[in-house]
């Protein structure tokens, strides 16, 4: 029982960077019905700034997260107006080939700057304290996770339910050119939606770096978080969340009893089986399509 | 004082598709226009490439509105000023609310004591989409999202008004409905400008009517005057010399102008 | 001989220098900067080491387009070191065919002398023996009764389990739990739980670094402390205190060498030993002077000097008139070769012993210090092969 | 036997009864024309005839059979094909191909044969060939040799439009169903596709079901007329009973000066003013 | 996944209109003009000299790279069949690469079969797992179905690494290639094999796209609920298509084992099927030339980025770039960015992908000098 107890709250401890992944995607599909591949990298190059800010100009702690976070607004808004902006006549695989390719020069860029060594980044929290409940633990590290994933979560699902720019970036998905005739600014809405998922995006990054830092490390959680937010349905904000702890407590709780080996493939497995009952996720309106 | 909208000669390509011929066209503050064509005449590019959603269109000529130049301008741009364009095929956000589909129209406005009022108001024009508020706009039955549509282009309180196609699809009782509400949102001192393929309609209730062929204006004048006009009356108003179909008769004349 | 003129002598090496690999790069690195460090000593017989490395990114078809283009268009002498078992494997047959000499892949896979090649010798000791090791270690110094193992489930991993198990059958003990650790995994906390339901007082990780790291960390916050052991991959301590944050002070790994435990067990300090003192040398002429300023001075860039020191032993060894085959029969007498690793053997060929291109079998274990050094833990051991058991 | 019939169909969408108990059939060779306003249920029936929608309950039953909970593809080879009201045509495939779509259930080359087309003599290149003879026909019929070979995307709606009723024609179905296939044409147009829709009721003998608005239109060529309104039927019968049935007058006709001037004198005049 | 066009979107029309036919039996005929039967000939011709060309030039190595290319081609050309007329995605094609692979070997040593039944066999597999993967994608699209694809590619590989038959994760050695008693040593040798293979498969896509089937394909790309009321069972083609990829990617894998002549289940990851799918679209979904030019220049790219430091001037220059602002360890990831940015510049510049400039360059020879 208590192992149980233990999994599942584990589950979605490691749940909880999924979902601030997931919550990256989801705003970005929702802006420009992208599937976001450039995710994980759009996160890993603030985690390597604050990184850099601390190392070489000895910036405290906070001052380095600041500018990461900073760093990161920018580098969203810098790759929608540069880039994918830029697009002519973009189709939905187009735009992934060239989230595909942003990632690559993203990714190229850190390992050119830092090289491929493994390293940690300095964090107030250590990583390997942990709060004891009971007889269950949760590492400090993951504690905070948790609730940095459900404040942003809150503040975004409010943020779109309840002000005219949420629904405008909803509309501006849907159907840009009909968006752009109500005088909604869709570039401008766009590019910040990409810094907002960004700076979500490399906040998963800073609490993940503390433990091991280096090029790939956001690959795993930007695809779990992908398969997350794809299990809550792509348009749902709390669709990203559930669907990521999901993820992460059906992994923990198939790790646990049947095998650690298909662990991290058994998520999928249970996402084709969801998908099948609802195709477009928990937690997305399905859309039967009128003719 | 000039016209609220002055287009000069302009030309529009889609790639290598010559659209739009060099069309010039102004409209005066307060009136209703209509333009009149065949299908493929270029009459949708013309408001396309006015409200800038062709890109680096119109490529030569010039657009002004309220005096100042507007080609070349952001969509967004345009639409602040105070154009409202209803597209062709309603374009309605499919999977936003009737509700929110009208919130998104007053986008632009800030005064939300205002916006609720001109909800009410097009409940008042429209009360089905009352009825319907909650339901998703995709779901609607096309005269349905027609309403929406022009519901929508309302919420922005624009000066002037483009209308494309709005009866398309829309039975008699609507057709009626929408063109009495086109009225009405004139006599409140909108300007309109309407592309119509239901000519007898849109002459009736326009003031100035032109007919679009092949990218060109081929016929400018007061609508009145275009309602005699014996082509257009054959070609656009479907009044012919023999009954009905049922007489099997093919023949067809050609037309005149050209 | 191609590959070889009056001044030049061609050696060429793949491995990654970019991917989730790319770690390994410095094998390569490591390898550049002690030839250019014999080069600026004047060479070997009055030629220079040409080396040629590029970059697979642990692509074997990568690995075979880059082999193929340099041999054919270059003209390698031999190729040496190697980064990966796949890579290796998608071009072993071509080198064979072609009489190549190949010597110190960098990976530790009994297809290098399953069944034995010619012109292959191995360098690399395998990590069964370092299983063994340190499970004799844990058992009979540590006293050690529940040894549970997490393991990558690939070749390495394997390995490990089969030493570990082999070992402790020894002893009448049984591993209390495998815990296979898929690369791509990132977060071990059902690894851990696994572990520590067996109740595990020492468990090997056979596993990366950066696994190695993770699984500790995630052990120390699920308070689950049991003596860490590690392979010699994961030997390099001041690398595992950064990326640990210190956690790691305690494990207790393997290692194929770059110290010298004879008589000195113990920590370990510049001592008065021929290793220590070669170790020291590449310190100052091949790293400090030839390697990027922005290389780590770690076990792998060390590495890839040891790996090709045989080589470079045997070249030395065949005189001025150098030939694939004169080098061979060079590389089959070495007895007891002593570079930075530890003693390499090799005997003439035989397609039945796959000990004829095994190399190195000798293993010692050391311990990492409050502030990343070693202590040694036992003296050189000499383990067991295990051939694969499908063969 | 009658040729076709809809028994009592419903069909319930969420809390909206889009379609309640719809009963009525139709004889072949007959124009059955379908108004009413917007919202009535009219595409929504179609989509249920077609099996695009699993109707709630009900029946619709084909030459004896039961088309109830088949797929739409079976529906095809039944012998219906249809037009839609959003147009749905193939946009990356010119004007011959989207006909050739049509032909897709006369054709017998699978993938083998298909892949292993190797000239004209082949038997996928000779079924090809005569396919090809047959939308050729229709492409003459329908007037549309300019634009054969032009992507359908960017083409303008009214020859959408069609280029769907052609694509529909190709399957040579034994009741076609027509969604506003007028709408957004002009009268000149709209004129042409009415002889299109005698010349396919007469020569091909084919059964039409239609939905309009334009009531000058269906008041000519169909010969019944079934009036719905919000999803109930307010009437059946010919064009001149539909035409005076005071609920259709007052749900959807409204004061259409053109149809009400019908019926007292055929030849439409203009009545003056602005509404 | 279908981009719907909506009235207001404006698409590439205005090219492709260019590349049309005029007559239609061309449609019938493998070659549609005279000069084309010239072009295919000189192709040919081409095709068959190359291996002798290069080892007369001493350059072997391109007869490798060569063969690995047309393996790709395959690949990519069968993905596209479900990616780019089909419309629908997948990240998964690794594992069907992988199925050929494993398949192939495994039948070949276990069952005693020679090389192309063992082949074949292997890939119908492949095309029966793609059946079966096809039958819960149909109710999938967008990024449901690249979750869904991606998941079963991953599962694959776990699941091969688990079997202990298949080598397990230590991986598998290819035997002896030995086709109609002949056995296949060298890279030309193989090209021999590889290169006819693919071709015939080239010609076999082309043939099923212009005929019933690829026309069922598209038509469900463009609008599945018309294609459905014309006749077309969505069910059917749609696992078809599926199958079909599958298949192709079946054989290529086979021919992937024999040309590395080592296979572990790591080979088969998730990027390798995202390279798959990048050849595809930056090739040119929905023709046939594109994926093929996809496949041969990313493809050869990939393969050469690696000399990139060794080009006179630009190596060094990057080199000392590297060591003032960047680090000289990871100056190879220069690859990475080239790539990206070669990736991203095509599809900026161009959304139907090299095909697409192609074309754009076929229009300008017809209407040059205007
Ligand atoms: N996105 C586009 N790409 C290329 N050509 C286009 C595009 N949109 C329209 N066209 C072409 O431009 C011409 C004018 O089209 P437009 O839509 O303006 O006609 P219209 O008068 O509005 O016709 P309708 O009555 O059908 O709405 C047509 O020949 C059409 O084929
Ligand atoms: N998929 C759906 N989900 C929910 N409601 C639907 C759906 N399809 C249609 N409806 C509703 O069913 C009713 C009938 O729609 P339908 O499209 O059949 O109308 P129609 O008679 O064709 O109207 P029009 O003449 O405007 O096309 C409408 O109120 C519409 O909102
Ligand atoms: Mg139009
Ligand atoms: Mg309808």
């Amino acid at each position: 029982m208590v192992n149980l107890v233990q999994m599942i709250v584990s589950g979605i401890a490691v749940g909880s960077a999924y979902a601030l992944m997931g919550l990256g995607m989801v705003l970005i599909y929702k802006a420009s019905e992208v599937p976001n591949f450039v995710q994980g990298e759009m996160a890993l190059a603030p985690v390597f700034i604050s990184y850099l800010l601390m190392n070489s100009y000895g910036a405290p702690v906070w001052a380095a997260f600041a500018g990461a976070l900073a760093f990161a607004m920018v580098l969203g808004c810098i790759l929608e107006f540069a880039v994918l902006r830029r697009a002519k006549e973009p189709n939905v695989l187009g735009l992934i080939i060239i989230t595909i390719g942003l990632e690559m020069i993203l990714l190229g860029l850190v390992s050119w700057k830092f090289g491929a060594d493994q390293r940690s980044l300095p964090f107030p929290i250590s990583s390997y304290d942990s709060v004891m409940i009971g007889n269950i633990f949760i590492s400090t590290l993951d504690l905070l996770t948790l609730v940095v994933a459900l404040v942003i979560m809150t503040i975004l699902f409010l943020f779109f339910r309840f002000s005219k720019l949420g629904v405008a970036m909803k509309a501006t998905q849907q159907n840009e050119t009909a968006a752009r005739l109500m005088g909604i600014r869709t570039n401008r809405i766009k590019m910040v939606t990409w810094g907002i998922s960004a700076m979500v995006g490399s906040v998963a990054g800073l609490l993940a770096a503390p433990v091991i830092m280096e090029p790939f490390m956001m690959w795993d959680p930007m695809l779990k978080g992908f398969a997350g937010a794809v299990v809550g349905g792509m348009t749902s904000l709390p669709g990203a969340v559930v669907g990521a702890y999901l993820v992460g407590v059906i992994e923990h709780l198939f790790g646990g009893y049947v095998s650690i080996e298909f662990k991290s493939v058994v998520a999928f497995v249970v996402i084709v089986i969801v998908l099948c009952v609802k195709p477009s996720g928990l937690l997305a309106k399905h859309y039967i399509k009128k003719v | 004082m000039g016209a609220l909208l002055e287009v000069k000669n302009i030309e529009t390509y889609y790639d290598l598709i010559y659209a739009v011929r060099g069309v010039s066209l102004s409209i005066e503050e307060g009136s209703i226009t209509a333009i009149l064509g065949n299908n493929g005449a270029g009459k949708s590019t013309i408001l396309k490439t006015i409200m800038g959603l062709i890109d680096d269109q119109p490529d030569k000529g010039s657009i002004e509105f309220d005096g100042r130049r507007i080609d070349g301008k952001d969509t967004e741009a345009i639409v602040r000023m105070g154009i409202s364009y209803v597209p062709e095929g309603r374009e309605v956000f499919e999977e936003l609310t009737v509700r929110e589909n009208l919130l998104m129209g007053a986008y632009t406005r800030k005064n939300r004591k205002e916006v609720a009022g001109d909800f009410d108001r097009v409940y008042r024009y429209f009360p089905v989409l009352q009825q319907r508020q909650n339901q998703w706009a995709g779901t609607l039955s096309g005269g349905e999202q027609q309403m929406l549509a022009i519901g929508r282009a309302m919420m922005s309180r624009p000066r002037l008004l483009f209308l494309d196609e709005p009866s398309l699809g829309l039975s008699p009782i609507l057709v009626q409905e929408i063109f009495r509400i086109i009225t009405a949102i004139h006599a409140e001192g909108v300007t309109v400008l309407l592309v119509e393929q239901n000519a007898r309609m849109a002459l009736k209730i326009s003031h100035t009517a032109m007919i679009l062929e092949n990218g060109r204006f081929v016929l400018k004048g007061p609508s009145a005057e275009l309602m005699e006009d014996e082509n257009v009356k054959e070609f656009y108003m479907g009044v012919r010399s023999q009954d009905s179909a049922k007489g099997y008769q093919r023949w067809k004349r050609k037309k005149v102008w050209r | 001989e191609v590959g070889v003129t009056d001044t030049e002598i061609h050696i060429g090496q793949w491995g990654p220098q970019t991917g989730p690999a790319a770690p390994w790069g410095a094998v390569a690195r490591g390898t550049d900067a002690y030839f250019k460090m014999i080069n600026a000593e004047g060479g070997i017989h009055g030629r220079k080491l040409v080396h040629h490395y590029f970059d697979d990114a642990y692509n074997p078809a990568k690995t075979v387009a880059g082999v193929k283009q340099l041999q054919e268009q270059e003209g390698m002498f031999a190729w040496v070191s190697g980064v990966g078992t796949a890579t290796g494997l998608a071009v072993k047959d071509y080198l064979m065919e072609n009489k190549i000499p190949w010597i110190g892949p960098s990976a530790g896979s009994r297809h290098w002398v399953e069944p034995p090649q010619k012109y292959l010798f191995n360098v690399y000791p395998f990590y069964m023996g370092d299983a063994q090791l340190l499970c004799q270690y844990a058992v009979e110094t540590m006293g050690k009764k529940k040894i549970a193992i997490a393991f990558q489930n690939d070749d390495y991993g394997k390995q490990g389990v089969e030493g570990a198990e082999y070992q402790l059958k020894k002893a009448g003990l049984e591993l209390a739990v495998k815990v296979p650790v898929n690369v791509a995994d990132t977060d071990m906390i059902p690894h851990v739980m696994e572990l520590k339901k067996a109740g595990a007082d020492a468990v090997l990780l056979f596993v990366t670094p950066g696994h190695v790291a993770r699984i500790i960390g995630t052990g120390k916050a699920m308070q689950f402390e049991p003596t860490w052991m590690s392979t010699s991959t994961c030997g390099d301590f001041p690398l595992m205190m950064a990326i640990t944050k210190g956690l790691c002070k305690g494990l207790i790994t393997a290692s194929f060498g770059l110290a010298e435990p004879t008589g000195h067990v113990g920590e370990v300090q510049l001592l008065d030993n021929p290793v220590q003192k070669m170790v020291a040398k590449y310190k100052t002429d091949a790293f400090d002077k030839f390697a990027a300023k922005d290389e780590r001075y770690g076990y792998t860039f060390l590495a890839g000097i040891g790996f090709a020191e045989p080589l470079v032993e045997a070249i030395r060894r065949c005189g001025k008139d150098l030939t694939r085959e004169k080098l061979v029969k060079e590389l089959e007498n070495m007895k007891n070769f002593k570079g930075v690793l530890g003693r390499i053997n090799y005997k003439p060929f035989d397609p039945k012993d796959p000990l004829c291109r095994l190399g190195q079998g000798e293993v010692f274990l050391q311990e990492c210090t409050e502030n990343g050094g070693s202590k040694i833990l036992t003296d050189w051991v000499t383990t067991t092969y295990l051939p694969s058991k499908a063969e | 036997m009658t040729f076709f019939s809809v028994s009592s169909l419903s069909m319930v969408f969420g809390g909206l009864k889009a379609l309640d108990d719809i009963t009525f059939d139709v004889a072949q060779g007959e124009v059955f024309a379908i108004i009413g306003p917007n919202g009535a249920g009219k595409t929504t029936l179609f989509n249920c005839i077609n099996c695009i929608y699993p109707p709630s309950s009900g029946a619709v039953v084909f030459k004896g059979v039961n088309l109830v909970g088949k797929k739409p593809d079976r529906v095809a080879r039944a012998g219906i094909a249809r037009t839609f009201q959003n147009i749905e045509l193939f946009d990356r495939m010119n004007t011959m191909e989207n006909i050739m779509v049509g032909r897709h259930l006369f054709m017998k080359t699978g993938l083998f044969r298909g892949g292993f087309m190797w000239g004209k003599r082949s038997f996928a290149g000779k079924e090809e060939q005569a396919h090809r003879r047959k939308v050729e026909e229709i492409i003459d019929l329908l007037e549309l040799q300019v634009v054969r070979n032009s992507f359908v995307g960017a083409l303008p709606y009214g020859t959408r439009k069609k280029i769907e009723l052609g694509r529909a024609l190709a399957a040579e179905p034994e009741l076609l169903l027509l969604d506003e296939p007028c709408a957004g044409m002009n009268a000149e147009e709209k004129q042409d596709m009415v002889f299109w829709i005698k010349d396919i009721q007469d020569e091909l003998g084919v059964t039409i079901l239609l939905i309009e608005h334009d009531m000058s239109m269906v008041m000519d060529i169909s010969d019944r007329i079934l009036a719905l309104n919000f999803g109930k039927t307010i009437t059946i019968g010919t064009p001149d009973q539909v035409r005076c049935h005071p609920e259709v007058l007052k749900a959807y006709l409204g004061e259409d000066e053109q149809v009400q001037d019908a019926t007292c004198d055929i030849q439409a005049t203009d009545s003056d003013g602005k509404a | 996944m279908p981009g719907s066009p909506g009235h207001l979107h404006s698409f590439s029309y205005g090219i492709l209109l260019m590349d049309m036919k005029r007559n239609y039996y061309e449609d019938v005929e493998i070659f549609s003009s005279g000069a084309v039967v010239f072009w295919f000939v000189v192709l040919g011709c081409f095709l068959a000299a190359f291996p002798f060309l290069c080892k007369h030039y001493n350059y072997n190595y391109y007869i490798y790279v060569a063969n690995y290319i047309a393996i790709q081609i395959i690949v990519v050309v069968g993905l596209n069949m479900l990616v780019g007329f089909t419309g629908q995605i997948s990240l998964g094609h690794a594992g069907f690469y992988a199925v050929g692979a494993y398949g192939t070997i495994t039948l070949m040593t276990e069952a005693h079969l020679p090389f192309l039944a063992a082949l074949v066999l292997a890939a119908l597999i492949a095309g029966l797992l793609g059946f079966l993967l096809g039958l819960p994608a149909l109710r999938l699209e967008g990024p449901y179905l690249a979750i869904a694809t991606l998941g079963f590619g991953l599962t694959i590989t776990q699941v091969i690494g688990k079997i202990e038959l298949l080598g397990g994760r230590q991986g598998l050695n290819a035997p002896d290639l030995v086709v109609f008693g002949r056995e296949l040593k060298t890279d030309q040798d193989f090209y021999f094999l590889a290169v006819p293979i693919a071709v015939l498969l080239v010609l076999f896509a082309r043939n099923v796209i212009k005929t019933k089937v690829g026309r069922a394909f598209i038509a469900i790309r463009d609008a599945d609920i018309a294609a459905e009321t014309m006749g077309i069972n969505l069910v059917f083609y749609k696992t078809l298509a599926f199958a079909v990829s599958a298949f192709y990617a079946g054989i290529a894998g086979g021919l992937y084992a024999f040309v590395l002549g080592f296979i572990d289940p790591e080979l088969f990851s998730l990027f390798l099927s995202i390279m798959f799918l990048t050849m595809a679209v930056v090739g040119g979904l929905g023709s046939i030339m594109g994926p093929i030019a996809g496949a041969l220049v990313l493809g050869w790219v990939d393969l050469e980025l690696r000399n990139i430091l060794s080009i006179p001037y630009l190596g060094d220059w990057l080199r000392s770039l590297s060591s003032s602002y960047f680090s000289l360890t990871g100056v190879s990831n220069i690859q990475f960015i080239v790539f990206g940015v070669i990736l991203v510049s095509i599809m900026l510049f161009e959304p139907l992908g090299i095909y697409g400039i192609w074309i754009r360059a076929k229009k300008y020879w017809k209407t040059w000098p205007f």
